[in-house]
C-alpha cells in the first residue's frame, strides 16, 4: 500500500526540492548509515592518531587473557595477550586508513587515466590498455598479493599497492564504457563543436559530471576490499604484523579460540569489519541511486 | 451509432513527482469512445496526455500511482468487460473542493487484478504500435521470430511451418520488400520505416479488435512517414480494424481519422467527426483547435501565403492546474462576458451539434456534456 | 531463438585464444619479474641448515639446471614450459604440471561449486528487486547478502565448522581415500557453502545483475512484449540475464580463486590455493609460475565463456 | 648414555624367522594420526622436516637404535667392536633382515653393501641433504664381509656410536645410484627395513603405512598408520575431539585445557630435547657489554610467561642444555625476575633514562630490533615475543618487533647477521654437542653461531670436551661451560617446553621418543575390542 500526498504545489519550476527531500527513504537510510560509518572510521582514526584511548593498547595483562566483555576495567574484554580489546578496536582501523586511501587513489587516478586514454584516444592505446587490464584481471587476487608479500615484505603498504593496481582495470573499463556511451550520444562531438579544450571536456564533463558517482562508489568498494584482503592475509600470517593492531590480525588471533567455544575475541573485530564494509557497500548503493537517478523501474 | 467498441469514461491517470511532492495530472477525467471499424484520432501538443490515455487503455502504465479512476468498457467479439473493474477497491482518493489531494493505492493488488482483467485482451483484443519502431523491436531475435511468437500466442495457428507462412503473409500485407528474406533479419539491420511495418504486421497478425497506434509516424523522416500513413489507410480499408490513432501531427490525423478528439492539459476539449472539426471555416470551434489548425500549413494558408501563427505561452503544466478553463492562459478569444467564467469555472464538454462537443464558454452547452 | 551463425563464434574463439596465449605470456613474465626482483634466493629452502660453501651452491644450481642470467632462466623455463614441462617443485621434486592438474581439479570443483551457489543466492534477490522494486523482503535480503559478503572468510568458515560439530555432531573434514566417512558427499558441500556465501563477491554480483535487469526491463522492446501479451521473461532473458550473468561470472573468478586459498586451508581441502600458499612461503618458483599460469587459464576460460555467449547471443556483435 | 668400550653384546633378539611378537598383545587396528603441514619427501636423506623424519622412523632402521632410557641398543647391527683409539668401529650386521618388497618383486636381503651405498650416496656433492654436516667426522665406511662393515673416523669423538643411528636405504632403491635428488622417484616411494611399509600417498597428502609382516623384531601390532596433514591447528584439535583422528603428535598449548578436560584422551608429555631463547648479536656494541645482556634477562619474568602462555608446562633453564640431560648443571640457578637489579645493572653500565624513558648512553638509545620468523598460527611465539617487548619497556629498553617471512628471517639472521635480538629454539638430536653454537670457529654465513659470540676460554673447553673420551671428565667440562655461559648470557635462556602428544585411550603402551617420536611404535597396540 503506497500513499502519495499532494503537498503545496507552489514550489517553483526552478527551485527543486533539495536532494535529500527528494530521495527514496531507503536510499537516505543507506547513505545515512554509510556516512555514519565513515564518520566513525574518521573519529577512531583521529582518536588512534591522537592517542586518546581508554587503555594503552599495548599494555599486557598476562593474567587476564581472553577476558569476556564487561570485565571490570575492560569494557569489551581482552585479547589473547590480555590487551584491552576496546582500545585495539579503535586503533584497528588505523592500519587500513592510509594504506586504504593509497589503494583507492592508485586505482581511481591510474584507472581514470587508463580509462580516458583507452576511451578517448582509442586506437592502439585502447588495445594496449585493454591488454593491460586483462593481464591484471587474469591474476587471482589473493595469490598475486601473497606472491608479492612472500617475496618482498609483509607490509600493509605493499598489500595496498597491489590492491590498488589490481583495482585499476575495473575503473578503467568503467570510464572507457562511459566514454563509449557518451560518444554514442555524440555528447563528445558536441562538446568539441563548442570548441571546448580537450582537458575541460575530459576532466569537467566526462570525469566530473558523468563519472563522479561511479568513481565515488568504486572508491567506497575499494576501501571495503582493502579491509577484507588484509583480513584474509592475516589468517595466512601475512597481514599487519603484531604488535600493531588491525581488525584482520585481531580476528585471526581470536579465531584460534573460537572452536573451543570462546567466540568473543574474534567476533568483536569481525563485527567491526562487517559493520564498516556494510557501511561502504550501502553508501555506494545509496549514492548510486541518488546521483545516477532512479532505479530502472 | 451502434454501441462503441471502446468506451473510456472519466479516466484519471496521475503520476507523482517526488521533486515537487505533487501530482502530475496527465489524464484528468477523459471520456472517449470508439465505434467498431472507426478510427478515432487523438491530437494535441505533447504533454496533453494523449499517449498516457492510450497506455492506460492498454493497461501498460507502470509508474506510480498510475490509473486511479474511471471506466474503460471494451465490447469486442471475445471480451466484453470494464478493464478497470474493481479499481475502486484498490484505490482510495481524498478530494478537497473538487481536486484530488491524496491517493492511496495498493499497487501489487491492483497489478494482479489488472493481469486477470487483461487476460486474453492485451495483445489479443487490443494491439499496440509505438513511436520509435527500431527500439520497440526485440534486438536479440529476428523479425520473423517475433511475428511467429504473436501468431502462435493469439491465433489458432500453432504449427511452426504454418505460423511461418502466416507471418510471411503478413509481411507481404505490410508491403515489406522481399518478406522471405526479411523474415530472418534482425531489427538493427533494417530501416525505421521497415521496422514500423514489421511492428504493424506484428500487431495485426494477432487479429485484434482494436489497434492503438501511439505516434506511429513520429521519429520517421517525412517521406517514410507518408508511406506509413498510406499503409495504415490501406490496412484500414482492407481489415476495417478499429483504431485509436494518437499523433501531434494534424496532417496524419486528417488523413486517417474518422472522428477526432482534441486533448489539452489532460482533458478532451473538442470531439466530433473529422469533417466537422477540421472543416476550414467551421463557425463552432474550440480556440485551441483553431490555434492548432492555424499553426499547420494547409493548402489554403499556402495559397494566402499568410504567416503561420504560433500559439503563445507554454504547454500547460499539469501540476498547477488552473481553476477555470485550462486554455484560458493562452486563449485569444476570451470576451468580457465569459472572462469571469473562463477564469473561475471549468467549462463542461457541451454538445454544440449532434456528435460534436466543445469545452468552451463561447459555446454554452445545448445538451448535457 | 536460434543462435547467430556459428562462423562468428569460431572467429571470436580464435581471437580469444590468441589473446589468452599473449596474456599467459604476460602473466608468466610478471610472476618471474616479481620472483627475480625479490631479495633472497629461491634455492635457500634447500640450503637450510647446511653451510653452502660456494661450490656446493654451484653444484646445486647445475643439479637444478639454473642458468646464470635472468633472461637465460626465463628463456629456459619458457622453452620447457612450451613442451608442457613446467619444471619440478624445488620442495617436493615432483613435476609441477601433473601435480597441478591433480590439485587444480579440486580447486576447479570448489570454485565452480561456490560460483553456482553465489548465483543461486544472488539471482533471486536481483531479479525480484529489479522486477518488483524495493519491497521490504528483497531489501532485507539484499542487506543480508551484503552482510554475508562483508564477513571474513575464515571466520565464517570457523562458524560453519563449529555449527557442524556442535549442532550436527559431524566433523566437516573430508577424509582422504584412506578412510571413507559416511556422508562424504555432505562434507564436499561445506567448503563450497562457505566460499559461495562469504567470498565477498555476493554483493557485487547482486548489484550488477539488478542494475542490468532493471535497465533492460525499462527498454522499449519489453513494453512491446507486454503490449503483445508475450511473457516478459522470454524477451528480457538474453540481454537482461544471460549476458550480465556471464559478465559477472568471468569478472568474479579471480576473486573466488583468491578466496579458495583461505577456504582450502580451513577445510583441509587439497586444492591449488593451499599449494600456492606453501609455494609462496618456500619461494618454490616453478610451482608459483605453474599456479599463476593455471589460475590465469581459469580466469581466461571464464572470459572466453563470456565472449562466446555474448557473440552468440548478440546479433550485432556477430556481424562485426 | 654409557659408552660401551668393550664388545660385550647382548644378542637380545634371536635371529629366528620374523615371527609375530610373543608379548601376548593383539595385532590389528588402524592409527590415524594428524600432522600440521605436509611432507615434502619421505626418504631419510633429502627430508629436513620433522614430519618426514617421523615417517622415516617407521619405514627405516639405523645400524643402532636408542631405547627409552637413552641407551644404545642393537638394531640392524647385532654387535659392534670399537678400536682402542676409538677411531675404527666394526659393525656385525643381522643376517635375517629383508627390505620391503616392491610390487611384483621378491623382498631382497639387507647386507653390508646397503650400508656402504647409503654412506656414499649421502656424502655425494650433488646430493642435497642436511646430514652432510652431521657426519663429516666419518672418513670412510668399507665392507669387509657380506655382513660386516668397518667405519673409520677422521678423529675420535665422544659417543660416536649414538651417531650411527642414521637410516640405511637399499642400494636397489634410488634410480640414480650416484647421488639422490628430489626428482628421484625413490624419494616419494621409499622402501626400507622398518616396521611399516609405505603403501600410498593419497591425493591430499595422506601417507598410508602398512605393518611389515617380516619385520626382524616381529610384526608391529597396529596394522595401519595413516598420517593426515592439516593446514589449520584449530581444526586439527577439533578433529581429535570428534574422533576424525586418533592422535595428535604435538598439541598446540592453547588446546591443552580442552584436551585435558576430556577423559577419552591421554595427554602424554615428552621432552623433545630442545630449549627456547632470545639470541643476541654481540657485534652490536650495545649488546657487547655483558651487563646489558644480563639486565635484559633479569627484566623478563619467564615463569609468568610459562604459566600463562603454556599452562606452566615447561621448566625455566639457565644454560644451553636440556634439563633432563647429563650435561645440565643443576647448581647454576636461572636468573631471577628482578627489574630493580636490571635497572641497577643498566645504570652501572652507564645508561641513563632518556626523555622518552628509554635508556641512553653517549647519545645512543638502547633500542633493539627483534626479528622473529612468521609462521602460520605461531600464536605462542607472538605471545612470548610481545611479552618480552612489554617487560623490557618497563626497564627502559625499547624493542622493535619485526616479523619476517621465514626465508627472509633466516637470511637476516644466518646470512647477513642483520639483527640485534632474535627468537628461536634449538632442537637437539641425541647428543649435547653445543660446539656449533658457541665456538668462535662457527661464526660465518649459515653458521649456527649467528650471534658472533667468541670467548677463548669457552672455545678451549668445547674442544677439550669433544676430545676427552672419559665421560665423567666431559660432564665436569660441560658443567663448567654451563656456568660460564649462564654468566656470559650470549642467549637469554628461557625454558624447555614439555611437548604434549594426545591420543585416544584405545591406544595402549605408547612410548614416545623425545625426538624421533615413533621409535617404539611397533610396541604400541589397540585392544581387540576397540579395533573398530
Amino acid at each position: 500500500m503506497r500513499s502519495y500526498v499532494q503537498g503545496p504545489a507552489s514550489v517553483g519550476e526552478s527551485s527543486q526540492l533539495p536532494l535529500w527531500r527528494r530521495a527514496e527513504t531507503i536510499d537516505l537510510v543507506y547513505v545515512g548509515y554509510g556516512l555514519l560509518v565513515v564518520a566513525l572510521v574518521l573519529a577512531s582514526y583521529l582518536l588512534g592518531a591522537l592517542g586518546w584511548l581508554p587503555h594503552d593498547p599495548q599494555a599486557m595483562n598476562v593474567g587476564l587473557i581472553n577476558a569476556a566483555p564487561f570485565t571490570p576495567g575492560h569494557l569489551l574484554g581482552t585479547d589473547f595477550l590480555g590487551r584491552d580489546l576496546q582500545a585495539r578496536l579503535i586503533l584497528g582501523i588505523q592500519a587500513y586508513f592510509l594504506p586504504g586511501l593509497l589503494a583507492i587513489t592508485i586505482s581511481v587516478v591510474a584507472g581514470s587515466v587508463l580509462g580516458i586514454l583507452a576511451g578517448y584516444r582509442g586506437g592502439w592505446s585502447d588495445t594496449i590498455i585493454t591488454y593491460f587490464d586483462n593481464l591484471l584481471d587474469s591474476f587471482p587476487r589473493l595469490v598475486l598479493i601473497l606472491l608479492v608479500i612472500a617475496s618482498f615484505k609483509p607490509d600493509i603498504y605493499y598489500v595496498m599497492v597491489v590492491v590498488g593496481i589490481t583495482g585499476m582495470p575495473v575503473i578503467a573499463n568503467l570510464i572507457a564504457g562511459k566514454i563509449a556511451f557518451l560518444r554514442q550520444t555524440n555528447f563528445i562531438e558536441a562538446a568539441h563543436a563548442l570548441g571546448l579544450p580537450a582537458h575541460t571536456v575530459i576532466l569537467k564533463h566526462i570525469l566530473w559530471f558523468n563519472c563522479r558517482a561511479a568513481l565515488v562508489i568504486q572508491a567506497t568498494l575499494g576501501m571495503a576490499e582493502a579491509i577484507l584482503v588484509e583480513t584474509s592475509l592475516s589468517y595466512l600470517g601475512f597481514g599487519v604484523q603484531e604488535p600493531t593492531p588491525s581488525w584482520g590480525n585481531m580476528v585471526q588471533a581470536g579465531a584460534n579460540y573460537f572452536l573451543q567455544g570462546n567466540f568473543w575475541p574474534s567476533t568483536a573485530p569481525a563485527l567491526a569489519i562487517l559493520a564498516t564494509i556494510l557501511g561502504f557497500q550501502l553508501l555506494g548503493d545509496g549514492l548510486n541511486n541518488l546521483l545516477e537517478g532512479k532505479r530502472g523501474k | 451509432m451502434d454501441a462503441p467498441l471502446l468506451a473510456i469514461e472519466n479516466l484519471r491517470t496521475y503520476f507523482y513527482s517526488r521533486a515537487r511532492r505533487a501530482f502530475i495530472r496527465s489524464v484528468d477525467g477523459v471520456s472517449l469512445h470508439v465505434a467498431p471499424g472507426e478510427t478515432l484520432g487523438i491530437v494535441g501538443e505533447s504533454g496533453s496526455g494523449k499517449s498516457v490515455t492510450a497506455l492506460s487503455a492498454a493497461g501498460l502504465v507502470s509508474a506510480a500511482p498510475g490509473v486511479i479512476g474511471g471506466r474503460i468498457e471494451l465490447r469486442s467479439r471475445q471480451a466484453r468487460r470494464n478493464l478497470l473493474d474493481g479499481l475502486e477497491r484498490y484505490v482510495r482518493v481524498k478530494e478537497r473542493d473538487g481536486r484530488i489531494t491524496a491517493v492511496e493505492k495498493d499497487d501489487r493488488g491492483w497489478r494482479r487484478r489488472a493481469e486477470t482483467l487483461m487476460e486474453g485482451v492485451r495483445g489479443k483484443e487490443i494491439a499496440m504500435i509505438f513511436q520509435n519502431p527500431r527500439s520497440a523491436l526485440n534486438p536479440y531475435s529476428t523479425i520473423g521470430a517475433q511475428l511467429v511468437e504473436t501468431i502462435r500466442l493469439h491465433t489458432s495457428v500453432k504449427g511452426e511451418g504454418e505460423a511461418r507462412e502466416r507471418a510471411i503473409h503478413w509481411l507481404e500485407r505490410v508491403r515489406i520488400d522481399s518478406p522471405r528474406l526479411r523474415f530472418d533479419n534482425f531489427p538493427f539491420g533494417m530501416s525505421g520505416g521497415m521496422c514500423q511495418r514489421a511492428m504493424i504486421a506484428m500487431a495485426l497478425s494477432a487479429e485484434p479488435s482494436l489497434l492503438i497506434a501511439d505516434e506511429p509516424t513520429t521519429g520517421l523522416d517525412a517521406t517514410i512517414q507518408s508511406r506509413i500513413v498510406d499503409l495504415l489507410a490501406q490496412l484500414k480499408i482492407e481489415t476495417g480494424i478499429t483504431t485509436l490513432l494518437i499523433s501531434h501531427d494534424i496532417s496524419v490525423i486528417q488523413r486517417l481519422a474518422d472522428r477526432i478528439a482534441v486533448m489539452y492539459g489532460g482533458t478532451v476539449v473538442e470531439t466530433g467527426r473529422a469533417a466537422e472539426v477540421l472543416a476550414p471555416q467551421a463557425q463552432v470551434r474550440h480556440p485551441y483547435t483553431a490555434a492548432l489548425l492555424a499553426s499547420v500549413p494547409s493548402p489554403e494558408t499556402i495559397r494566402r501565403k499568410s504567416y503561420l501563427q504560433a500559439i503563445e505561452g507554454e504547454v500547460l503544466d499539469t501540476i498547477e492546474v488552473p481553476r477555470g478553463c485550462r486554455f484560458y492562459g493562452r486563449c485569444n478569444r476570451v470576451t468580457e462576458a465569459i472572462r469571469e467564467n473562463c477564469a473561475g469555472l471549468e467549462p463542461p464538454l457541451g454538445e454544440v451539434a449532434p456528435g460534436h462537443k466543445v469545452r468552451c464558454w463561447l459555446y454554452p452547452a445545448t445538451g448535457k456534456a | 531463438m536460434k543462435f547467430a551463425a556459428v562462423r562468428p563464434v569460431s572467429r571470436v574463439l580464435a581471437r580469444e585464444l590468441a589473446v589468452t596465449a599473449l596474456l599467459l605470456l604476460g602473466v608468466s613474465a610478471v610472476v618471474f619479474a616479481i620472483l627475480y626482483l625479490a631479495p633472497g634466493d629461491p634455492l635457500n629452502v634447500l640450503l637450510e641448515g647446511q653451510s653452502p660453501r660456494s661450490e656446493l651452491a654451484l653444484g646445486m644450481r647445475e643439479a637444478l639446471g639454473v642458468p646464470r642470467t635472468w633472461y637465460g632462466q626465463y628463456a629456459a623455463w619458457f622453452g620447457k614450459m612450451l613442451q608442457g614441462n613446467f619444471g619440478n617443485s624445488i620442495r617436493t621434486g615432483l613435476p609441477v604440471l601433473p601435480e597441478l592438474a591433480r590439485v587444480g581439479v579440486n580447486t576447479l570443483y570448489l570454485t565452480l561449486g561456490s560460483l553456482v551457489l553465489t548465483l543461486l543466492i544472488a539471482v533471486p534477490i536481483a531479479v525480484h528487486t529489479a522486477a518488483h522494486g524495493d519491497t521490504a523482503g528483497n531489501t532485507a535480503a539484499t542487506i543480508g547478502a551484503y552482510i554475508l559478503s562483508a564477513v571474513p572468510v575464515f571466520w565464517f568458515g570457523y562458524i560453519v565448522v563449529y555449527v557442524f560439530i556442535h549442532k550436527f555432531g559431524m566433523f566437516p573434514l573430508i577424509s582422504g581415500t584412506a578412510t571413507k566417512q559416511a556422508q562424504a558427499w555432505l562434507y564436499f558441500l561445506v567448503p563450497i557453502f562457505v566460499l559461495g556465501t562469504a567470498s565477498g563477491t555476493l554483493s557485487e554480483v547482486i548489484r550488477h545483475l539488478r542494475e542490468e535487469l532493471s535497465r533492460v526491463l525499462a527498454e522499449d522492446y519489453i513494453r512491446t512484449a507486454r503490449a503483445k501479451g508475450a511473457p516478459v521473461w522470454r524477451h528480457a532473458f538474453k540481454e537482461g540475464f544471460l549476458i550480465p550473468v556471464t559478465e559477472i561470472v568471468s569478472a568474479k573468478i579471480p576473486f573466488l580463486l583468491g578466496g579458495a586459498v583461505i577456504v582450502e586451508q580451513v577445510f583441509n581441502w587439497p586444492g591449488m590455493g593451499r599449494m600456492a600458499w606453501q609455494a609462496a612461503q618456500d619461494r618454490d618458483y616453478p610451482v608459483i609460475m605453474g599456479i599463476a599460469l593455471v589460475a590465469a587459464a581459469f580466469v581466461r576460460l571464464g572470459n572466453l565463456l563470456q565472449r562466446v555467449v555474448f557473440t552468440a547471443v548478440n546479433p550485432r556483435a556477430s556481424k562485426e | 648414555m654409557k659408552l660401551i668400550a668393550t664388545i660385550a653384546v647382548l644378542t637380545l633378539c634371536l635371529s629366528a624367522q620374523a615371527a609375530p611378537k610373543s608379548d601376548g598383545r593383539p595385532d590389528g587396528g588402524v592409527l590415524n594420526y594428524s600432522e600440521y603441514g605436509r611432507t615434502a619427501t619421505l626418504d631419510p636423506i633429502t627430508s629436513n622436516e620433522t614430519i618426514s623424519l617421523r615417517i622415516t622412523e617407521l619405514v627405516f632402521n639405523g645400524l643402532v637404535g636408542i631405547d627409552e632410557k637413552q641407551e644404545i641398543v642393537p638394531e640392524l647391527a647385532e654387535r659392534w667392536e670399537a678400536s682402542k683409539d676409538a677411531r675404527v668401529y666394526t659393525f656385525f650386521l643381522r643376517k635375517d633382515v629383508k627390505w620391503h618388497p616392491r610390487e611384483g618383486e621378491e623382498a631382497r636381503p639387507f647386507s653390508a653393501d646397503d650400508v656402504v651405498f647409503t654412506y656414499n650416496i649421502m656424502m655425494h656433492p650433488k646430493t642435497i641433504t642436511p646430514l652432510k654436516v652431521r657426519y663429516e667426522f666419518i672418513e670412510k665406511i668399507e665392507k669387509t664381509g657380506d655382513y660386516t662393515v668397518v667405519c673409520t673416523l677422521k678423529r675420535p669423538i665422544l659417543n660416536a656410536l649414538a651417531k650411527f643411528s642414521f637410516k640405511i636405504i637399499p642400494r636397489h632403491g634410488p634410480t640414480n645410484s650416484q647421488f639422490l635428488t628430489r626428482e628421484d622417484p625413490f624419494v616419494r616411494n621409499p622402501i626400507g627395513t622398518g616396521p611399516y611399509m609405505l603403501k600410498t600417498v593419497t591425493g591430499d597428502g595422506e601417507v598410508v603405512l602398512l605393518a611389515n609382516p617380516d619385520y626382524f623384531k616381529g610384526r608391529a601390532h597396529i596394522d595401519k598408520f595413516i598420517a593426515k596433514p592439516f593446514a589449520d591447528q584449530n581444526i586439527m584439535a577439533q578433529a581429535l575431539m570428534f574422533n576424525a583422528v586418533d592422535m595428535i603428535v604435538l598439541v598446540n598449548p592453547r588446546n591443552l585445557p580442552e584436551v585435558q578436560g576430556d577423559k577419552r584422551f591421554v595427554l602424554q608429555p615428552y621432552n623433545a630435547l630442545s630449549y627456547s631463547f632470545f639470541g643476541y648479536n654481540v657485534r652490536n656494541p650495545l649488546l657487547a657489554d655483558r651487563r646489558v645482556r644480563e639486565a635484559i634477562a633479569l627484566a623478563v619474568n619467564r615463569q609468568e610467561m610459562l604459566d600463562s602462555f603454556f599452562n606452566g608446562q615447561g621448566t625455566v633453564i639457565s644454560g644451553p642444555f636440556a634439563p633432563g640431560s647429563w650435561a645440565y648443571n643443576l647448581d647454576v640457578k636461572p636468573l631471577p625476575f628482578s627489574p630493580e637489579r636490571s635497572r641497577a645493572l643498566l645504570a652501572e653500565a652507564g645508561f641513563k633514562p632518556g626523555a622518552d624513558g628509554i635508556m641512553e648512553k653517549g647519545g645512543q638509545k638502547l633500542a633493539l630490533s627483534l626479528k622473529v620468523p612468521i609462521e602460520k598460527e605461531s600464536e605462542a611465539v607472538k605471545r612470548v615475543v610481545l611479552a618480552f617487548q612489554n617487560y623490557l619497556k618497563s626497564v627502559g629498553v625499547a624493542i622493535k618487533v619485526e616479523f619476517k617471512e621465514w626465508q627472509a628471517w633466516k637470511e637476516d639472521v644466518f646470512l647477513e647477521h642483520n639483527f640485534d635480538v632474535m627468537f628461536a629454539s634449538w632442537v637437539f638430536d641425541d647428543s649435547a654437542d653445543i660446539s656449533s653454537l658457541f665456538h668462535s670457529a662457527e661464526i660465518g654465513s649459515w653458521k649456527n653461531n649467528f650471534g658472533g659470540y667468541s670467548n677463548p676460554e669457552v672455545d678451549g673447553l668445547i674442544v677439550e670436551s669433544k676430545l676427552t673420551l672419559d665421560h665423567e671428565k666431559r660432564r665436569t667440562i660441560n658443567r663448567k661451560l654451563h656456568a660460564i655461559l649462564a654468566d656470559e648470557q650470549p642467549y637469554a635462556f628461557l625454558w624447555t617446553l614439555t611437548n604434549y602428544s594426545a591420543y585416544h585411550r584405545k591406544l595402549r603402551r605408547v612410548q614416545i621418543h623425545p625426538y624421533k617420536f615413533f621409535s617404539f611404535a611397533d610396541e604400541w597396540f589397540i585392544p581387540a575390542s576397540e579395533q573398530k
